[in-house]
């Protein structure tokens, strides 16, 4: 049990004894300077000035069929702000945020903490296997739920052969299609988050709650569970942005009935060439963003310390 | 008037016979099979002219794009539906064609030119009736079977901005008996009816392929592509035009305004609208010509969507639909797709 | 004498119960790259259930698919292009983070990070409305320029992790034996923050490889990269090419997981 | 025969198939209300040991007896154990209450009985005005009086203590040491205590149980394992001792304790006195001396005395620390700095020990020791 | 006076403007070849000073001046010291060889050279044989070796150690003292010891300086510091003390060095004798006894020995420390434990000292202490 003699966290190797520099110098401060300075004009020109252009294209005015009129005025906020129709999506677009987080938190939290707890030698083969799905692309995933959940795909043809039905299960082309689809591309980076929030759950937390009478199920709900809810939150908020940012997946997995602000946006740019208003919804959905991870941290601070 | 506009991209080096064209127009089959049919014979027969083609998914892209190149245009032909090209003129994106640079212009009938003497349409098309040959050993006669009950949860619709489903209002509105330039509220209240009963507003990977995999039994198609799909599935789809009629769908052919390679793009339009081309196209994805001196054979000419008045067609007026595609899309969202 | 008296361990079901758990959720979890895996041999002519037969059929169509071929080779120059230019931005600017104390640090710590956090549909949203003017769109530039943003955080993340972790009391020993700052860079700081240099630079690649949105609303017409063209083939096909084509990006991609989780551990790399 | 409190019986533990084992065989018998230390080097065993008598593994074989009843299959919720960490392992996200008053939720006693034993378990540990304070807001020695706290109020059959002390600065060890054994003994709750320093075993101790490669070398008293080692393994690691190869050269008469007195020959150093178990005469043996035994005298005064020159001195404040040279070897010996006249390097040094101060080693010297 | 290598003038480092400063105007000399230990707590400033000298950090004020010039503001690799890391900070990418090699490879020197000198460093520390090694591939006694040959092939102008000793186990400690201190000697490289262990420093250091709160308390051999102590501080810090208030009644001639003879009266127990600096008659002051110059008594020899109880006994092998109520206070005594026979808890003590055992500190008493 070599892990017993690891400190519950890794002190800063020499930052304790003063060797960061102190930029106070002229010639540290042209050093540091120089180092940061490409970066930062690299982000700003890849990051910052799109934005900044995408949020001025918000205040212009779209006529239909793509012509655009710069001036400066509200209307396009006015619209989504007033309309019923885009107070449903952001609701939808919430509510499956939440759902695919929820329970994508659910469906990862076991796979998380064996990977944790795991002391095999397969645990770095087991990780990279968990996160391999990561690094291929989100298309080619939903791909493969369209052939598992469709009408004739994998799972109704099986329960089918085995007489559990007779009409075939409608998982796809609606809302549960999304989620389970969603809930799967996104289990990677909620197990990825779940292990590196565990940072203060280990086996002799555990092991000393079993010593001093604690059931298997009490260590679980006393201690396991407490010290894990750091990372079940940082996997949850996670889970909850990529979810409602993606619309590759609703998409294709929606048959056009899963209407989310993603998909609007997508929608208003492609489909009906309303820039300024597809501009106005990234703005509102970014406004949304920032409030959630705002309250949440605050949250997460509270909680997790 | 304007035609000698061109010089202004500075691409000098292309001539009617040489250089290169950038050509948007569809992805998908319709890419392949106009590679097929026109662009490789194109390119036999001017070997220095090089084509480039960029694929778009619909009609509504390839003007976006075209939009975002006003100042500097680096497209010069466009394929596209008529509807979108029509903005696109209005917009003054295209230019008007020459007919003395485009001879074949000719053999264009007057209700498929432009009156303003833009890009003239270049083949035609319908929405129709996918079925499942299955399901329906004889193909359904009424557009009603989309309401019937038995099929519910296996119907797929396009819902607009797909001109698939523009024209399903159009044709709803027609069976209730209202003027839809005047008012969808019938077709409205009975596609509503439908909803429940629609597997999917945006069929993936397509409406075809929805058919023939069995995802669904019905779907809302455009006849051409059915018409190629039904062979390759060795006729495990169909493809109908049923008794209330139907929209056309129109495909034009547009010269950029101030295309860089204006001259050779010129040729291509002109070698688009010949009777070869026509033809091969035609054989290829079932799209009717637009010129009078295409002859196909009978068992293609069966298959294309009939140009001579025997179709029983909904208009869908190209103005009008411009300015309701925005409104009818929001309907549809709103009001007729459910969760 | 003691071996007559070993004895199994006790019966725990609450341990196979878990495993079992486990196995199903990882069953869950790999269920869309088994089912392309398998849908990639299947002789369907379509997209269904269950397989036919057996057929290399759809992987044999690849290389005569340009569509693939040609996103594959757009993708490959955009990604290298992008790890090139984000780990020359990216590592220097890990290293005045971490070894260097200034007023607004923490703030330019999360702005390198931000990128991470913004919709990528509403970054690409941006990108096309910015690069449009300017004449960017659909050209390598572009591209690339999108990609940097949505790289760069990965590239400070694994670099700055590596920082952290390395003693810089190694940098201070080669200071006193007498090198100054660029040789101790060169020979000592670099070479110690190697592996997560080059986890931040597969990272890097294999985002910028895979990534599908910007590319889509930057460069669909006229650089489409090899996810989107795999999007447009989803969207228009539903035969197996496109199977057969992300089984072997899958295993790519394995085989470069495998290989950095050797390097570096990936778990710390990708928090 | 006491009737023993825990009795562990052939414990062995094997990794692995193939691994040698951690645990060997062990037998021990602990009294009640004694505190044993398992002392040993790294690797010894001692964890492995303890986490089977806590109930943390599972034993490969052998048996684990707790006051008459096998308890080797209880699991560790059943075992009424308490148990200290090494890193403590306090409950971070429960405050000091919280985290004493853990066992006795876990047990179902009642709220009142609860605060009032945990308030009076956190006076014994002197820490009553932290009581709402989290567990990282606490000095490394608090939070290891909170664990201990947190593993008496249960009042456990067994306190079991895992290297409790090896987190902490010399001064607050010694300070710990006091205080860990002070509250052992006012609870009299029978303690088994790792470790691998020799000092805090000596220093605490009613039992030492010295551990090595799976094995006890040695159970004993304190003053047993210092002064009567039974291997030189256990001479050396506990405290430091000259070796001499010996010959058991005749019995001359009984020394106290059953032992006997003998005299040996050193090669190359002459005859001396020595005490060892019966039963040597005739065989070599090795000689252990501790350093501070030797007597280091500036003349040739006895005539058993051994000539020397000073080698090397250090000063470590309390004592001097001298290497003697005689013949072809180096003999280390220790003096208060007390003790008159200081030794230089280069001096003339004559060496001699009283016999009951050279022990002779029961177990047979290897070959290469000198 | 003897021109100094190295001397440290008003040094003052603070690290953020509100903060204490952590090294408070700090001076010292240090002679040539001297090994010069900075002893003190953690958080004293050792750390700090050594860096400043190596010109790792700059300081607040004053200068640092070697061999007469003044380097307070050349540049860390102009400086041409050695620096041996607590982690040893042993290039993990560059093999022993190159390890050691890499300072002469930033001095120009040839590569034959080079080769020369690397392999004469390697004998040195005798670890010729792992040239060829990685770092990692060695233990951790000859990782520090390897660091030691690394600072002192470059023939460094002062060889500076931060904690070399405090990652490893106390076995190998004792080793490498002995090993470092041979080397130093060997190369009589004027050298800066950094510890916090009090052994480490008496052992090996020719001067020590011991620091507390960014201040040196006193600077001098160690005997001096041991049995000398300026401050109530140093005398606790290094080894153990009884501290017990006394009054100095009257001088009583004089001492050696230059000391007075007093007589004491210390309230409770009577009136003894003690050692001062001079000018001290009058005044109340700490009278420091080590532990192991208290004799204890088991009969009422002596006229000025103090009755009291055995209160505690603890055994460390080597000795017996007991604990010896007198009055209201209890004073801690040292008896080896060859010592005769041995007392037991309860057994009455007569403790009685050497007047030049009982050293009256300079400093004079705070208020609180006992
Ligand atoms: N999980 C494990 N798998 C295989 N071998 C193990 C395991 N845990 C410990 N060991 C081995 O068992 C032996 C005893 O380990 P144990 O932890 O009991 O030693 P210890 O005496 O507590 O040492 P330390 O003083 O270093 O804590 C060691 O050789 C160790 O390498
Ligand atoms: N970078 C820093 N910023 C602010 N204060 C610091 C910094 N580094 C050290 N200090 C403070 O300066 C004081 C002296 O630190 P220093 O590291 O010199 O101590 P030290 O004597 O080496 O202690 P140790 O034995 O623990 O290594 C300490 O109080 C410490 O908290
Ligand atoms: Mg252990
Ligand atoms: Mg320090």
């Amino acid at each position: 049990m070599t892990t017993l003699k690891e400190p519950l966290q890794r002190p800063r190797l020499g930052a304790a004894e003063g060797e960061l520099e102190q930029a106070t110098t002229k010639r540290n401060r042209r050093t540091y300077l120089a180092l940061l300075l490409p970066g930062l004009l690299g982000l700003v020109v890849s990051f910052v000035f799109p934005l900044a252009y995408m949020v001025r294209m918000s205040f212009n005015k779209g006529a239909p069929d793509g012509v655009i009129e710069e001036t400066f005025t509200l209307d396009t906020y006015i619209q989504p702000l007033t309309d019923p129709y885009y107070w449903r999506v952001t609701l939808d677009t919430f509510q499956m945020g939440v759902t695919v987080g929820v329970l994508c938190v659910i469906v990862s939290y076991p796979v998380a903490l064996f990977l944790a707890r795991s002391t095999s030698k397969w645990r770095g083969l087991l990780i990279a296997i968990a996160i391999a799905p990561l690094l291929t692309s989100a298309v080619v995933r939903t791909y493969g739920w369209m052939v598992i959940l469709g009408t004739n795909g994998l799972v109704n043809s099986t329960l089918a052969d085995w007489g559990l039905i007779d009409t075939p299960l409608k998982l796809t082309n609606n809302m549960t299609g999304v989620t389970i689809g969603l809930v799967e591309i996104f289990m990677p980076y909620a197990i990825l988050a779940m292990i590196s929030g565990f940072g203060r759950l280990s086996p002799q937390l555990e092991e000393a709650a079993g010593s001093l009478g604690a059931s298997k199920f009490k260590v679980f709900t006393r201690v396991t569970l407490p010290l894990s809810l750091p990372g079940i939150l940082t996997a949850f908020l996670l889970v909850f942005v990529l979810s409602i940012s993606t619309f590759i997946t609703p998409r294709l997995l929606g048959g056009g009935s899963v209407q989310v602000l993603a998909t609007e946006i997508y929608d208003q740019t492609t489909g009906l060439l309303n820039w300024p208003f597809a501009a106005a919804l990234s703005v509102i959905l970014l406004v949304l963003f920032g409030l959630i991870i705002a309250v949440y941290q605050r949250l997460t601070k509270k909680i997790g310390g | 008037g304007c035609g000698g506009g061109s010089g202004s991209a500075g691409t000098s080096n292309s001539s009617a016979t040489s250089g290169e064209i950038n050509l948007i127009a569809y992805a998908g089959v319709w890419q392949d099979q106009y590679n097929a049919a026109v662009i490789e014979p194109f390119k036999a027969k001017y070997p220095d002219i090089k084509i480039n083609y960029s694929s778009k998914r619909s009609s509504a892209e390839m003007l976006s794009a075209l939009q975002g190149q006003k100042n500097d245009p680096a497209t010069d032909v466009a394929i596209m539906d008529n509807s979108v090209s029509t903005t696109g003129n209005t917009q003054g994106l295209f230019d008007k064609i020459d007919e003395s640079a485009v001879p074949n212009l000719a053999n264009v009938p007057e209700k498929f030119q432009d009156k303003s003497g833009f890009g003239p349409v270049v083949m035609l098309d319908a929405v129709g009736l996918l079925y499942d040959t299955a399901t329906f050993p004889k193909a359904p006669e009424s557009w009603d079977v989309l309401w019937d009950p038995a099929y519910a949860g296996r119907i797929n619709v396009n819902a607009p901005p797909s001109l698939l489903g523009l024209s399903l209002t159009a044709i709803t509105s027609k069976m209730e008996g209202e003027d839809y330039t005047q008012s969808i509220d019938k077709a409205v209240a009975k596609l509503k009816e439908m909803a429940p009963g629609v597997q999917t507003f945006a069929p993936n990977p397509d409406e075809y392929q929805n058919v023939i995999t069995g995802q669904t039994v019905l779907g809302l198609g455009q006849n051409a592509r059915g018409q190629f799909y039904s062979d390759q599935s060795n006729k495990k789809m169909g493809v109908t035009f049923p008794k209330e009629g139907t929209v056309y769908q129109i495909n034009t052919v547009n010269l950029v305004k101030d295309a860089p390679n204006k001259a050779a793009a010129e040729t291509f339009i002109n070698y688009a609208l010949s009777p070869e081309a026509q033809t091969a196209f035609a054989k290829a994805l079932f799209y009717a010509p637009s010129v009078t001196n295409a002859e196909l054979p009978a068992e293609v000419k069966d298959r294309v969507v009939p140009t001579d008045g025997s179709l029983n067609i909904v208009p869908l007026d190209v103005q009008f639909l411009s300015s309701a595609r925005d409104k009818w899309t929001d309907t549809w969202k709103r009001q007729i797709i459910t969760k | 004498m003691s071996e007559a008296r070993l004895f199994k361990p006790r019966f725990n079901p609450a341990k196979p119960a878990f495993g079992i758990l486990v196995f199903l959720l990882y069953l869950f979890l790999l269920a869309p790259l088994l089912i392309v895996f398998v849908v990639s041999f299947a002789s369907n002519q379509y997209l269904s259930f269950p397989p036919e037969g057996f057929t290399f059929k759809w992987y044999e169509m690849l290389p005569e698919e340009s569509t693939f071929m040609n996103g594959m080779r757009i993708s490959l120059i955009v990604a290298v292009i992008v790890t090139v230019i984000v780990l020359a931005l990216g590592v220097p600017a890990a290293l005045a983070l971490d070894r260097f104390e200034f007023k607004a640090k923490a703030a330019v710590q999360s702005f390198f990070l931000s990128p991470l956090l913004i919709p990528s549909i509403v970054l690409a949203l941006g990108m096309v409305l910015l690069f449009g003017p300017l004449k960017l769109t659909n050209t390598y530039a572009g591209i690339i320029i999108g990609h940097i943003a949505i790289t760069i955080p990965f590239v400070i993340r694994t670099t700055l992790m590596s920082l952290a972790t390395t003693d810089t009391s190694c940098e201070a020993a080669a200071r006193i034996l007498g090198a100054n700052s660029w040789t101790v860079f060169r020979r000592v700081t670099l070479p110690i923050i190697q592996p997560g240099v080059i986890a931040g630079g597969v990272i890097a690649f294999i985002v910028s490889f895979d990534e599908a949105v910007i590319s889509l609303f930057v460069a669909e017409s006229g650089l489409p990269t090899l996810p989107v063209q795999v999007l447009r083939y989803v969207e228009n096909s539903a035969d197996a090419a496109v199977a057969a084509l992300s089984v072997i990006l899958i295993l790519i991609s394995l085989a470069v997981v495998v290989i950095v989780e050797r390097v570096m551990g990936l778990r710390k790399a990708l928090r | 025969m006491i009737e023993s409190k825990l009795s562990i019986v052939d414990l062995t533990k094997r990794y692995a198939a193939g691994l040698d084992p951690a645990v060997d065989r062990l037998n021990m018998e602990v009294e009640e209300g004694h505190l044993v230390a398992l002392l040993g080097p790294s690797g010894c065993g001692k964890t492995t040991t303890l986490r089977m008598v806590a109930g943390l593994m599972d034993p490969t074989a052998g048996s684990i007896v707790v006051d008459g009843k096998e308890i080797t299959h209880t699991p560790v919720n059943k075992r009424g154990m308490g148990m200290v960490f090494q890193s403590y392992a306090l409950f971070p996200h429960m405050n000091v209450e919280q985290n004493v008053g853990f066992g006795l939720q876990m047990r179902q006693v009642s709220k009142s009985e609860q605060q009032k034993r945990v308030a009076s378990a956190l006076d014994m540990v002197q820490l009553g005005h932290l009581a709402k304070r989290q567990p990282k807001e606490l000095s490394g020695g608090q939070q290891q009086r909170i664990a201990l706290a947190r593993a008496l109020v249960v009042e456990p059959t067994l306190l079991l203590l895992d290297e409790p002390l090896s987190n902490l600065d010399a001064k607050l060890r010694e300070t710990m040491r006091t205080e860990i054994r002070s509250i052992q003994q006012r609870t009299r709750a029978t303690t088994l205590f790792v470790t691998h320093d020799q000092d805090e075993a000596l220093d605490m101790a009613d039992r030492i149980a010295v551990m090595n490669g799976g094995l006890i070398e040695q159970f004993g008293s304190p003053t047993e394992v210092y002064e009567r080692p039974r291997t030189r393994f256990v001479a050396n690691f506990i405290g430091q001792a000259n070796f001499l190869k010996a010959r058991v050269v005749a019995e001359m008469g009984s020394a106290a304790d059953g032992e006997i007195h003998y005299k040996v020959d050193v090669e190359g150093l002459g005859q001396f006195g020595a005490v060892g178990a019966p039963g040597m005469a005739g065989s070599t043996r090795e000689l252990v001396i501790r350093p501070h035994r030797l007597r280091v005298g500036t003349e040739h005064g006895a005539t058993d005395a051994i000539p020397g020159i000073i080698e090397r001195i250090s000063y470590t404040g309390d004592a001097l620390s001298v290497g003697v040279r005689v013949a072809d070897r180096t003999l280390n010996a220790q003096l208060l700095t007390s003790s008159g006249k200081l030794p230089r390097l280069g001096d003339a040094a004559y060496l001699s020990w009283d016999a009951q101060d050279a022990y002779l080693l029961p177990e047979a010297p290897e070959s290469s020791a000198s």
